[in-house]
């Protein structure tokens, strides 16, 4: 037992958060919310730097679910555009539920293709105008489908164009390569802990510019962080990140734990993905509060961690539904 | 203790009504979401409320208005709100400055703004806030020096609503810098056309219909006769302006409330228990609003300092808020298109910050209300 | 259209306020912990003062619906351990809505006799122990009915036993003395009214005992309800005590209209209910915060509201589920 | 990062249940609401633990322990917890007063005291709070003036746990008066016996194990080799004795947390959606308290100055409140009945007091974790 990260992976995640500091500034995401091309060298440069190859989700290779997770947060704290969560989060994260039936899939991700997931139960699929391959979960299957003829996306990119999302209906004439049985909590465990991740690492940088702000700014003589109003929205704040973060590593442990209960790991990636929408939606929200005014602005980065955390909270069910469905599966009464 | 309506007040809400449903296109509730951005329309709407007397119903006829009492000028509020009437371009004018001139100006300052204001001619800007001065009113530092008939005046305001687009403002500025913080400010009426004052609006992320502008000031000049109020005597101005304010804000926050209360019910069937229990408690806010509004009219016309007054500006602005998180979370992936949805809920963020903080406002409460010291 | 109380109400206000200053200090009620007959010297006060003659529910006659919550404010400001409430408010206000043929027992309530009501949907009863009538509802019917053979009480007062409650199962031998055909609604529409005023009434005297603590206790060389911590979140309180208070009024003023729709006014009482007990839950939760260790002892007042707010606060509903019911009645979905 | 067991930690796990269970009653979990106040079974099993080495796992065997790592010592504790073992009679001689006089004692003092504490032969009580102390702990007036070898302490200590059946204290103490605030404290170990020592147990509104004392201290004469720490060290005692009974009440929130939850389940089909979510909250609270012990352990561990400790006690305290609020009304009427129940709810709103109250947490999260200033 031990819950921190390894040596390799805090090099990991330091290499990652180094280049995006350099390559992903927060002009790159204002960018991309009207320039619906304006990720793809990052992306590419994701490719390269074989951040991809996370898609194979290979615990025995120092590419697992926890490096995963590692990734994931330093791309939320950046909002970093690119489609990494869908491609090897959420839609390789579905298919290693499929078994080795589904590595071909994996690999070609691993390899930079862009994947997305679209799940029946849950509409709104990220990134899936970018995706090179859409997996789709509907009935108790998985399949794999070709975006192009029969496939068609409605785009819901109202709330955070810079990383778009739609809503996709398969239809009979898709291009379906495979069709595979899976269990759909074993399937979502993954998805739903990276996307978690995500959104841990984004509250946790609205909160550090929301700290940075209350420490300086002055009102009434006094920095406004030492007055309790601000002060203690931050710690709680703080707290609710906290509490997002562990139940997160907790689900991506249990996600990499092939011993483990397929619905313990769901039920604890559910928790984990609606505790973490909270902490983004709260911290942004107490963000803007003490930004004030200037939180409302375009200049301002706080806009671009909004959005995502909007866009990402509904994402595979919202904090609420997600609460209800883990406590009525240990309730078992429905 | 009584909710009916006289029959006056009956009749007044009736004959409002009619003249709304005559002025309004007939698509209008169906086509609402592309009105909301109709100026046109809304700039025809204050005119022909000034003309017809709806304005500021308590007025008299020349204000605007047609001397109601001040239960019936409300009841036309609410029901001007809830029927979703147009929002005037530019309300502070409304809202704010008019009442301002009203309680402070001179007549002839009457004479010249009253009217223009009232019927929208001319808009006009709140200002208040500095870069160093935002919930700290009173440490605003742009500096008015008296030279025989004028001030020279310079300094800079941001968050400046509409300040592009007005012609005047009410501008705050400290005229004594040895009194006490909030003893040597002046409010001077500022013709925007005067050589220094440069206006740059920002940029919002969504978009909006009251745009944030910084005003730069150098060296602007300023008759002594645009005095409002008198001399160092400011600070007064300014709280009766933030009352005004906050008896505008929650007749707005409530028609925000009730509007998306509204987008809430119509998902009626697929709501679950959890998210009835949030519309319900939305639905509470919105007649608690209400009833706060009219039991602090109710004090003020007694004569009693009316404590519900303060509450009115928290409990609508958290309100909002929450209604429109409410709404977006029901519509779910469906809100996620739809810009209309998005823009009401940031919208709904800048309700806790304009007109006073809600940590501003929780001071209010806890000092003047309650009784407990300063911090 | 006048939202403020009358000179005449204002005056009976103040006058029961008087005479509880005097003769129900916190003594009497914590008395009544303990000793379940102590409650009966101010209850024979309340019947020669005309108080139960708000069982009549007169609004023409200066002894209507806003007069009872007036008075109940007051009561429930000083946990006062009398069965006014049951009386006046539940079963009378119950009774009210079977028209006149329940007048004779609404009679009998005016005249001091001690009444209960008993709704099949909601159990508990507030004061069936002490009661010389029940009001039942149950399958949409109202019935009145005597205590004693046929009617099983079982206790509910591990929380107040100063003013307990009950669970009344009524067997066919009982001696039921009426039943009148009664819209559930209309029927609840004053007795939620009624507890949401002795709430409200309550909630007020608790935030006065913690704002007055707040205003003296120092701690680190200030009085702590300077530090924002503390005057927040009684000023929270405060907040949501006036917006249960102007809830409670008008769902007095809509019950008192013989107009409005019976539904609106259901709903209105409803909402002033769920309101009113979220204020009362909230302000002795505040309360016993502010005073610290203090308001966990046996001798401090705090502990006789706390119990009071939780006894009241699941009476016919607790507030989620109120909250919820008025909402699906809007939505009209269920 | 990986949950699972090691094979040591797997049986260690073990050792521990299977001790447990043979020391138990066969029917303790049926009957566990009687059994929770049977103060024979507690002592006995705080002496059993301690012969055994289950009492503090971490420590060598004379101390109550095995010697295990401090990773096995938790999962230990997080055992007993989830298997709700007898509660300690008086925990924080065990959890607080142990740990303090390891770290700070004398070979006297450790020799003399730590044996009997951890039997629970003697019980300790912690003499922090005074009347005009509670959250300001350094504001403390209780003075002690040296004289010789001794002390002479005068004042006066409240909401003193079990000070009325406790053989010894930890007694805070001013020794120096001039000094700043928390400079001029010192702990002194007060032996409960001494003349001038008078014990007034506070009567509290429900039922309680942790009964409240006033402690009177009038010309109480403690010898100077009772000192604990050094004089005028009494400060950074303190400062440990906190973190001590923070890292025991998380665990006890965390016990408790989980039995709300429990008992919230029992009702199972009968909950809605609405009290489904409240539900999951409460067990992610839980989980995420758990996980946050770990992890703060795992900084430790590394070295690294563990900022996730200082989140336990504000996030285990506030989830114990609410997850009592919710079993209360999912319980609805049946709660009014179920004087457990109101005895559990009640006690959980002592939980975000005792131990630093959230208030204090919150400061603490927002200077020391995230680097705010002082207010």
């Amino acid at each position: 037992m031990d819950v921190g990260f390894s040596e390799g992976q805090l090099e990991l995640r330091a290499a990652v958060r180094d280049v995006l500091a350099k390559e992903c500034p927060p002009a790159l995401v204002r960018s991309c919310l009207d320039d619906s091309e304006a990720w793809r060298p990052l992306w590419q440069r994701a490719v390269d730097l074989g951040w991809t190859g996370l898609a194979l989700l290979d615990d025995d290779n120092g590419m697992g679910v926890i490096e995963l997770i590692a990734v994931l947060e330093e791309l939320g704290a950046a909002a970093a555009p690119v489609p990494l969560l869908s491609s090897a989060g959420l839609a390789a994260g579905a298919l290693r539920a499929a078994g080795p039936a589904a590595a071909e899939w994996q690999q070609e991700l691993a390899d930079g293709a862009v994947g997305a997931l679209c799940v029946d139960t849950s509409p709104g699929s990220l990134d899936a105008s970018r995706a090179d391959l859409l997996v789709v979960i509907a009935g108790g299957e998985l399949s794999v489908v070709r975006p192009g003829a029969g496939v068609v996306l409605a785009p819901l990119d109202a709330v955070d164009p810079s990383r778009p999302m739609a809503r996709v209906t398969v239809e009979t004439d898709a291009s379906t390569e495979v069709v595979l049985p899976v269990s759909v909590p074993a399937a979502l465990a993954i998805p739903l802990t990276a996307t978690a991740a995500e959104l841990v690492g984004l509250a946790t940088r609205v909160l550090d510019i929301a700290v940075a702000h209350a420490g300086t700014r002055e009102q009434f003589d006094r920095v406004i962080g030492s007055f309790q109003g601000i002060k203690h929205r931050l710690a709680d704040g703080y707290v609710a990140i906290e509490r997002a973060r562990g139940l997160t590593y907790a689900a991506a442990m249990l996600a990499a734990d092939p011993d483990a209960d397929r619905v313990d790991a769901w039920r604890a990636a559910a928790l984990a993905k609606a505790a973490a929408g909270d902490a983004a939606t709260e911290t942004t929200r107490a963000g803007v509060q003490v930004l004030g005014a200037l939180g409302m602005t375009w200049e301002h980065d706080m806009h671009l961690y909004l959005r995502r955390a909007w866009q990402l909270s509904p994402l595979l069910g919202d904090s609420a539904a997600l609460y209800r469905d883990a406590a009525s599966s240990l309730v078992g009464a429905r | 203790m009584d909710l009916r309506e006289t029959e006056e007040q009956r009749a007044v809400r009736a004959d409002y009504a009619q003249w709304l449903s005559d002025f309004l296109p007939a698509d209008y509730y169906d086509k609402y979401a592309d009105y909301r951005w109709d100026y046109e329309l809304r700039k025809a709407y204050q005119l022909a409320s000034f003309e017809a007397g709806w304005l500021q119903p308590a007025w008299p006829r020349e204000h605007g208005g047609r001397a109601l009492g001040p239960l019936e000028a409300l009841t036309v509020r609410l029901e001007s709100a809830m029927r979703a009437a147009p929002k005037l371009p530019n309300i502070q004018g409304v809202g704010v400055v008019a009442p301002g001139l009203r309680s402070f100006g001179t007549s002839e300052q009457q004479e010249r703004h009253l009217v223009p204001v009232l019927r929208g001619d001319e808009w006009w800007a709140l200002g208040m806030s500095e870069p160093g001065a935002g919930s700290d009113f009173a440490g605003l530092r742009t500096r008015a020096v008296r030279d025989g008939d004028r001030y020279v005046v310079n300094g800079q305001k941001i968050w400046t609503t509409q300040a592009h687009e007005s012609r005047f403002a009410t501008l705050y500025v400290r005229t004594d810098p040895d009194a006490p913080k909030h003893r040597g400010i002046s409010c001077l009426i500022l013709d925007m056309e005067s050589p220094g004052v440069t206006t740059r609006p920002i940029r919002m992320a969504t978009i909006t219909d009251e745009t944030f502008c910084e005003v730069f000031l150098d060296d602007v000049e300023i008759p002594v006769t645009s005095v409002l109020g008198a001399e160092n005597e400011g600070w007064k101005v300014a709280m009766s302006s933030l009352d005004h304010e906050r008896d505008m804000i929650w007749v707005m926050n409530w028609v925000e409330i009730s509007r998306g209360v509204r987008e809430v019910q119509k998902r009626g069937d697929s709501l679950d228990d959890h998210q009835l229990v949030e519309l319900g408690r939305r639905m509470a806010d919105a007649e608690a609003l209400r009833m706060t509004g009219y039991r602090s009219l109710t004090s003020s016309l007694r004569g009693d300092r009316s404590k519900e007054f303060f509450i009115l500006k928290l409990l609508g602005s958290e309100s909002l808020q929450r209604t429109w998180e409410l709404a977006a979370t029901v519509a779910g992936a469906d809100g996620l298109a739809d810009g209309a949805l998005a823009f009401e809920r940031h919208d709904a963020l800048a309700a806790t910050l304009y007109g006073g903080t809600s940590e501003v406002q929780r001071n209010i409460i806890g000092e003047r209300v309650l009784g407990l010291p300063k911090g």
